[in-house]
């Protein structure tokens, strides 16, 4: 087959494994927080359980709602997955950099997010605006973080395209080691944690008014609006989580498109989400809910680990 | 000869000075006017020496028209300025009459100082008098500046155009004619016009 | 020929001030008489002026006349401004009712006025000039108290006072002037003349010259309303009938500031230029400091034009310190000055009559209530702001390059600044008059569209010379600049 | 093309009052746009340069000449690009005042605007780009105060004309330090700006770059912009955001790349800090208002900003001597103006016909409006992606550009800028984030959800030709959101003419920095999003044919009937971010508690005011202002009237003059 071809196939197996086992990761996740409180919890495979009952439930639109309402799940759903088609997954050989790098996949979430703001707006209620609200101003204060933790990465394997960085890491693990790669992981994790609207900035789990940011939106959806809404939100925390991994952590990813170092690789991918999601789990349970308006300052926080890793990495460079 | 004829003119000139002095000292516009008159007929028959002297002959002629103009009719229009006014009270003065001597010395001192280039250049008899005209012209702008009243105004900007007349009689024998004629023609109608606006002025503040 | 033109020149005003002085009973078809009698002037002066422009000799009549490229510019000025205002002065509009002796003494001295000027900038003889500028105070200063109020009673005093004091200064400096050239033996009944005097003038006493340049500054300054002795200018510019005080801020400070250049080329040749220059810098600078610093605070808006003729004169002095360029700007800026002010002041006479009270405050609304007129001041005040469109805005350039050619970058710098204190001001005044709710029973609508017109022809004029400057104009200049500047 | 102005602007002054006048005029405002855009695109494509002489105009200052050389044609093209539909909107949204005379003024004047424009971007000596450069801010000015609806805009008027002229002085004063007294001609200009001291250089730098920087809206000289755009009518607004704004831009370019030699390192970063400053202030406001036009107005400083910060970095890496750096920051800062100038049309545009429509300014007034305007919504929601930076649309590649950019700078250079570049780099993904928010903002409450006012509520479409001259832009947003790299040729050879060495900016259909070995192919990336969008619908549709699909009540907390009042306003909606940034912006707050008079604690109504005075204009005009005219009132009584202190000034004056005569030697 020619090259082509065979690029094309591995973004799509990549992006394709990204979006199956997302609502696993959220299952997983589930499960081990249960567990940690004493529970019993669902099985890892609920979520598809809950998509496949929501996706075949009838829907009620608001009155008000325009066409915005019913694009915006389709267009969520475009962007998450197109920003999942440039994260590497199990090969640092990414036939993704010919199209988009950091940059671009930060600004595709960043359009998810734009149209779940406008979605949650559009139904007029109080709700609706006060969760994009809240969603809109915490994804633009994580913008710098995303952008310094990039430029940290940069300084040091000297691209921001994704494959170039892993492979770079990989070849020197020096540089995973190094304070500045540190610094910008544990930034990029508190980013982590606000754009995906896990506990200490926004409660997932929540229905009460004063605290939920991400659910505030999505209040007004119902059927298979709100499945493919849940799947686009577990997609993008698994295409963190990966891009976590990944980018700080790139051991045990293939080299090159032999199928041997693929397995090997896919089989790396999944522990290291097993890790991270305990690890999630693990602070989840352990770190209350901040008040909205302290949320700022743990943004605050990431951003100046951030900009230390940086200025670190130039240094040492 | 020539030493005779520039004593007469000094003295003529500083004769002039003093009666410009007299404003400053006198508080009555009678007084004022007088001392106008007497300044422009001494100024008439310094002009009438230096054209006899100078051989300039239409000097006689414009020492007449001084005799005319700033002797008699300048002077009758002013009393009649006067006498409409009818308040013969004493006029105030914005400086007191010591300073004002004093400050009129201290001109004097400065016109010296500032025409001694003047006398340089100078070559005529009547170079000694050219300080004391310029002084006459500061000590009348002065008496402008310092008097409250109108009459005295104008009486010190008549005395500063005698001033002016004089330095020009010593320093050049006068002027041109044609120019001679212009700058009375500008007195008279100078001194009518002042006289309609301050008739005005009454009427306007009367009412 | 020489003669007839002259002739044509200076007759015309003088005969209609007799006229009017003889004729009592119809003052109003004496006025309509007069507005036909200036246009004679206005053509012998641009007929002159074309002449000269293209190479013609200065005009020579006798002894006393000689009109050579600088006084044809200043007469061309002081004809067309004089046209304006007669054309517009009380008895010639419709509605307005001003009694017949008010039409009368001002269609005496108006003409008078004219006159003097035109003969103070014909002249040779420089105590001639001095003769007729005199004059011009006493004629003018009667038909300050037109209207017979208090305040313009008193400025008329002020202004006829502190004008004679003023020039009686500007004599001394002559007579010091004429008794060193008698001095060096010229002959004396030509000694006063410009042409004899620029001859004999290396001859002066370089002290007596400075001497007589500081009495001739101060003298003449006051007539121009130059900074320390401008003092008389607002009162009397405001208080004065529009007509009136269109053509004292138009041209009458204008030929002023002639009688300085013209002193200023005999002492340059005696004294050398460094020291006009100087002292003509920092009077010009004062002034402009003065006009531009207190146009803001003013509350009538006659007095505010006052102000800003007081700022461009203080530029245009100094312009004129700067080399041949600062003079061709200067030239530039007095020809724009005097189209702009007069047009704005005639405007701002039918804006008192609407209004009827000169305060800004009290002329709100003007757009709303008079469009055309409203435009018209907006285009004067633009012109005065130095925007481009009008004359201005060039002659401001060029005396900001000439005074950093020639050496003085802090003190442009500080025109600079000040010329934009000056726009900002008037910007925000004339903001006050046009917008907001015109006050209540003022007469809604535009009359008396035909004045409107007329005073259109010297805002086009302005803006055509703002884009391009005409080709016997630009001769003009530059052959006045050679006289100032040889 | 300034021919057809001509026209335009005659037909304005000449025709009789009525429709027939606003037509024709305006349609000769269009012709003369579209050669604008033709002649630029020809010089842009061909290389060659377009020249014109006329020496009998403005011969003191040296006459009229102009050159259009690629840089000129680039802005030129943005103008003509701009000009184009708002003419066309203009016909439509001008009909209401064609009785009245202002009518024929402002359409003169509209065709003069877009003259000297045109004017200001071939003018090839001073003394032409000065008097374009002047009649543009008379023209622009008269423009903002022409509409005697708008209350306050006199007061804009006045603020722009006085910072306009301002500005003007200041170029005046370098233009003639850069001459030394030599001809004003750009090409004499350039060689004798070669042997200018270093201190004059930079005299002339400082000067320049503050007029043009307030011509383009930089912190501290914005303050005019969000006065003067809400005041304006519309579709002049939009020429201003879009085409006059860039002029500044262009000026800065031609005399840092074209005029003066290659200057210092401080040179750029000072354009850097403050374009940082810029579009952060910018964003910050244009977040917080509730004016609909003066939020775009403070989105043109921040894109003004992004601008300057692209063109401050492309000085900083010149100065220290990265040729191929600094002309990708030129690239990236042309190519983001090329950006602001397209989604800035339509925005202004779409407001234009939003505030026609609904006989209001403020956005607490608005909702609801897509489903009453509906091609507007649709037109709007493509300028607000664009404003927001987002990936299919144009206003994310230059934005992607700029980050690489900065990335690059950062890795290349020396240790002093280990500081400034992350920061600028931190300022302008901040300014992203923030700019997606205030899209959201400006769409979502403009648009979504139910109308707040009966004003609202009974709007209607706007006209065909209105709509039509917003889908002009719009396509170009799109066009230029998928394929950036077709216009990359063109910037670099602009770039490489200014005699910058060019880096290889684009391979093929993808913008890529090679430094960096990054891409960006905006056309994949839509497409696989698009595909990924419509193979979801695909499915939702074909599995759920037979599903119930009801239309309810929103639940409002079990509120009964659906009421406007519940929905978030603007303001609400900006309400986090306020509390986090409260040091900037210095919110007023009144509370005025109406209490029953029997007792204290029944409160009959609570009043709150909440305000957001800019406090940036106080602190720094406020002194200014208060100085002069304390020294004009000063000055005032001083001519207090007492004829005897006049009288005293004349022989002061003679002391004076005698004491200086002394002095002088």
């Amino acid at each position: 087959m020619d090259p082509l071809m065979t690029d094309a196939l591995v973004i799509a197996a990549q992006t394709a494994f990204l979006i199956v086992i997302a609502p696993a990761v959220v299952g997983y996740v589930r499960l081990i927080k249960a567990r940690l409180q004493g529970r019993r919890g669902a099985t890892i495979i609920q979520p598809y359980r809950e998509l496949r009952k929501t996706f075949r439930k009838g829907m009620v639109i608001a009155e008000s709602a325009s066409w915005i309402f019913h694009v915006a799940p389709f267009a969520i759903v475009g962007a998450t997955t197109a920003a999942a088609s440039l994260a590497p997954v199990v090969s640092t050989v990414q036939p993704a950099d010919l199209v988009g790098d950091l940059f671009v996949l930060a600004a595709l979430l960043m359009l998810g997010t734009f149209f779940l703001a406008l979605g949650g707006l559009d139904p007029g209620t109080a709700f609706g605006g006060m969760g994009s609200s809240r969603e809109m101003t915490v994804a633009a204060l994580t913008e710098p973080t995303i952008a310094i933790a990039v430029l940290t990465l940069a300084l040091t394997t000297g691209s921001t395209s994704l494959g170039a960085i892993t492979g770079t890491v990989l070849k020197t693990p020096a540089y995973a080691i190094g304070p500045g790669h540190a610094l910008a992981f544990a930034a990029f994790l508190i980013a982590l944690i606000a754009e995906t609207g896990r506990l200490p900035v926004d409660n997932p789990s929540t229905h009460l008014e004063l605290t939920m940011i991400h659910e505030a939106m999505i209040l007004e959806y119902s059927g298979p609006y709100l499945a493919l809404i849940e799947w686009a939100a577990a997609v993008r925390l698994t295409l963190l989580l990966t891009l976590a991994a990944n980018l700080f952590l790139p051991w045990g990813m293939a080299t090159s498109l032999v199928p041997a170092a693929l397995t090997v690789g896919l089989c790396a991918i999944v522990v290291k989400l097993a890790i991270l999601g305990l690890l999630l789990a693990l602070l989840e349970t352990r770190v209350a809910k901040l008040r909205l308006f302290r949320v700022p300052e743990l943004l605050a926080l990431s951003f100046t680990l951030a900009l230390l890793g940086a200025a670190s990495s130039f240094f040492t460079k | 000869m020539e030493a005779a004829f520039s004593r007469i003119t000094m003295t003529a000139a500083s004769a002039m000075l003093l009666l410009a002095l007299v404003v400053l000292w006198r508080r009555h516009a009678g007084a004022y006017i007088t001392a106008f008159r007497t300044q422009s007929i001494a100024l008439a028959v310094t002009g009438a020496v230096v054209a006899s002297y100078g051989g300039a002959s239409e000097l006689f002629f414009v020492s007449f028209m001084i005799l005319v103009v700033k002797g008699w009719i300048v002077p009758s229009v002013l009393s009649g300025m006067d006498a409409k006014r009818q308040s013969a009270r004493e006029l105030r003065p914005l400086l007191n009459t010591e300073t004002s001597l004093l400050v009129s010395g201290a001109l004097a001192v400065a016109a010296y100082e500032i025409s001694r280039p003047l006398a340089e250049v100078m070559n005529l008899p009547t170079r000694g008098g050219l300080p004391i005209a310029l002084a006459l012209v500061f000590v009348s702008l002065f008496i402008v500046v310092s008097r409250r009243e109108v009459i005295a105004q104008i009486v010190g900007f008549l005395m500063l155009e005698n001033g002016i007349a004089l330095l020009a009689l010593l320093g050049a024998y006068g002027v041109p004619l044609i120019v001679e004629l212009g700058v009375f023609l500008d007195v008279l109608l100078g001194v009518l016009v002042m006289q309609a606006v301050v008739y005005q002025i009454h009427d306007t503040s009367a009412d | 020929m020489d003669l007839m033109v002259v002739l044509a020149l200076l007759t015309p005003p003088f005969a209609a001030g007799v006229l009017a002085l003889g004729v009592r009973r119809a003052p109003a078809r004496v006025a309509w008489l007069n507005v036909l009698t200036m246009p004679i002037s206005l053509v012998a002066a641009g007929a002159i002026a074309v002449r000269l422009a293209t190479g013609g000799t200065p005009v020579v009549v006798g002894e006393v006349w000689r009109i050579d490229a600088l006084s044809a510019l200043l007469a061309v000025l002081i004809a067309s401004v004089a046209t304006l205002a007669v054309a517009l002065g009380p008895g010639t509009a419709r509605e307005e009712h001003s009694q017949a002796a008010e039409i009368r003494t001002f269609r005496i001295y108006v003409n008078l006025f004219a006159f003097t000027m035109l003969v103070a900038v014909s002249t040779v003889n420089l105590g001639l000039m001095w003769v007729a500028i005199e004059a011009t105070t006493v004629t003018s200063a009667l038909l300050i108290p037109l209207h017979r109020t208090k305040a313009s009673v008193d400025a008329s005093w002020k202004y006829l006072l502190i004008g004679s004091v003023g020039i009686a200064l500007a004599f001394t400096g002559t007579v010091l002037a004429y008794v060193d050239v008698a001095a060096t033996g010229v002959d004396i009944n030509v000694a006063l003349h410009w042409t004899a005097l620029r001859e004999a003038a290396t001859a002066l006493h370089p002290q007596v010259a400075r001497l007589a340049f500081v009495f001739l500054l101060v003298g003449f300054g006051t007539k121009a309303g130059l900074a320390p002795t401008h003092t008389w200018l607002p009162d009397a510019h405001s208080e004065a009938p529009s007509p009136l005080s269109a053509m004292m801020s138009g041209v009458l400070l204008a030929v002023a500031l002639y009688a300085v250049a013209r002193w200023k080329v005999i002492v340059d040749v005696a004294v050398g230029s460094v020291f006009t220059d100087s002292l003509l810098i920092v009077v010009g600078l004062a002034t402009l400091a003065v006009g531009s610093l207190s146009l803001l605070s003013q509350t009538h808006f006659k007095r505010l034009l006052a102000f800003s003729s007081i700022e461009h004169m203080g530029l245009a002095c100094f312009g004129l310190a700067l080399g041949p360029l600062g003079t061709f700007a200067a030239l530039l800026h007095l020809t724009g000055h005097a189209l702009a002010k007069s047009t704005t002041f005639l405007l701002s006479g039918r804006v008192l009559h609407r209004f009827g009270s000169g305060t800004i405050s009290a002329t709100r609304g003007l757009l709303a209530t008079a469009p055309k007129t409203a435009v018209l001041i907006a285009a004067g005040m633009f012109a005065l702001g130095g925007l481009p469109p009008f004359g201005l805005f060039l002659s401001e350039i060029l005396i900001v390059k000439a005074g950093w050619a020639a050496g003085h970058p802090l003190l442009t710098t500080a025109v600079l600044i000040l010329l934009l204190i000056a726009f900002g001001s008037l910007l925000v005044q004339l903001h006050r008059m046009l917008f907001g709710e015109p006050p209540t029973g003022i007469a809604q609508g535009e009359r008396a569209s035909g004045a409107v017109l007329l005073l259109s022809v010297p805002v086009v004029l302005l803006a055509w010379l703002g884009l391009s400057i005409p080709a016997p104009l630009q001769m003009l200049l530059s052959k006045a600049v050679m006289v100032i500047r040889p | 093309m300034l021919g057809a102005f001509a026209l335009g602007a005659v037909a304005a002054l000449v025709l009789p009052l009525g429709a027939f006048v606003r037509r024709t005029a305006l349609v000769f405002a269009a012709i003369g746009s579209a050669c604008a855009l033709a002649l630029s695109v020809s010089v842009l494509r061909a290389g060659a340069t377009w020249t014109g002489r006329w020496d009998n105009l403005l011969q003191p200052l040296g006459g009229v000449s102009l050159r259009l050389d690629s840089l000129g044609a680039f802005f030129l093209l943005i103008i003509g690009f701009t000009g184009l539909p708002a003419s066309l909107f203009a016909i439509g949204y001008l009909k209401q005042i064609d009785r009245h005379m202002r009518s024929r003024a402002t359409h003169t004047l509209f065709n003069v605007f877009l003259a000297s424009m045109c004017m200001v971007t071939c003018a090839d000596n001073g003394g032409t780009f000065l008097f374009a450069w002047e009649v543009m801010a008379v023209a622009s000015y008269l423009l903002v105060i022409s509409d005697p609806e708008q209350r306050d805009a006199p007061t804009a008027g006045l603020w722009y004309a006085v910072m306009t002229h301002a500005g003007f002085l200041a170029l005046l004063a370098g233009f003639i330090i850069l001459a030394q007294g030599g001809s004003w001609e750009f090409p004499a200009l350039h060689s004798a700006s070669t042997l200018l001291a270093p201190r004059a250089r930079g005299a002339v730098f400082v000067l320049m770059a503050a007029a043009f920087g307030s011509k383009a809206g930089l912190v501290p000289l914005h303050v005019w912009l969000p006065r003067a755009h809400p005041a304006a009518p519309s579709h002049v607004s939009a020429l201003m955001s879009a085409a006059m704004v860039n002029l500044g831009v262009y000026g800065l370019v031609r005399l840092v790349f074209d005029l003066l030699p290659p200057g210092p390192p401080w040179w750029g970063g000072l354009l850097l800090g403050i374009g940082v400053i810029t579009a952060l202030t910018g964003v910050l406001y244009c977040v917080a208002e509730t004016h609909l036009k003066r939020v775009l107005a403070y989105s043109t400083v921040e894109n003004l900003g992004l601008v300057f910060i692209g063109l401050g970095f492309a000085l900083l890496m010149r100065g220290y001597g990265y040729g191929p750096l600094a002309s990708m920051g030129l690239v990236a800062a042309l190519l983001h103006t090329l950006n602001h100038a397209a989604f800035k049309c339509l925005l202004f545009l779409a407001a234009g016909s939003v505030v026609h429509r609904t006989r209001n300014v403020s956005m607490e007034m608005f909702g609801g409006l897509i489903k009453r305007m509906p091609a507007t919504a649709m037109l709007s929601l493509v300028g607000t992606l664009a404003l927001a930076g987002l990936p299919p649309l144009n206003g994310f590649p230059s934005e992607w550009l700029t980050f690489q950019v900065l990335v690059a700078g950062a890795q290349r250079t020396a240790p002093a800028l280990a500081i400034l570049l992350p920061l600028a780099l931190a300022g302008v993904a901040l300014v992203a984030g923030l700019a997606a928010l205030s899209g959201v903002r400006l769409f979502g409450i403009t648009f979504l959800a139910l109308p707040r006012s009966t004003g609202a509520q009974h709007a209607q479409e706007s006209t065909w030709m209105m709509v039509l001259a917003m889908a002009i832009p719009a396509v170009a947003c799109v066009v230029l959101g998928v394929a950036p790299a077709s216009v990359i040729p063109q910037l670099s050879r602009i770039a490489s003419d200014l005699g910058q060495p060019t880096g290889p900016l684009s391979a093929g259909l993808a913008l890529s920095v090679p430094l960096v070995a990054s891409r960006m192919w905006a056309a994949m990336i839509a497409a696989v999003a698009v595909s990924a969008g419509v193979a979801a619908a695909l499915v939702v549709r074909i599995s759920g044919r037979d599903r119930p699909v009801r239309v309810g009540a929103a639940w409002n907390c079990g509120r009964i009937i659906q009421s406007a009042r519940s929905e978030y306003t603007a303001a609400a909606f900006a309400e986090p971010l306020k509390r986090v940034f409260t040091g900037f912006y210095r919110p007023m707050q009144e509370v005025t508690i109406d209490v029953h008079p029997t007792s204290r604690y029944f409160v009959r109504s609570i009043r709150l005011r909440a305000d957001l005075a800019p406090w940036m204009d106080e602190v720094v005009y406020g002194p200014l202002v208060r100085a002069t005219r304390g020294v004009s009132d000063r000055m005032r009584q001083l001519h207090s009237g007492s004829i005897h202190f006049y009288l005293a000034l004349l022989p002061g004056a003679l002391l004076l003059l005698f004491v200086i005569s002394r002095w002088i030697r």
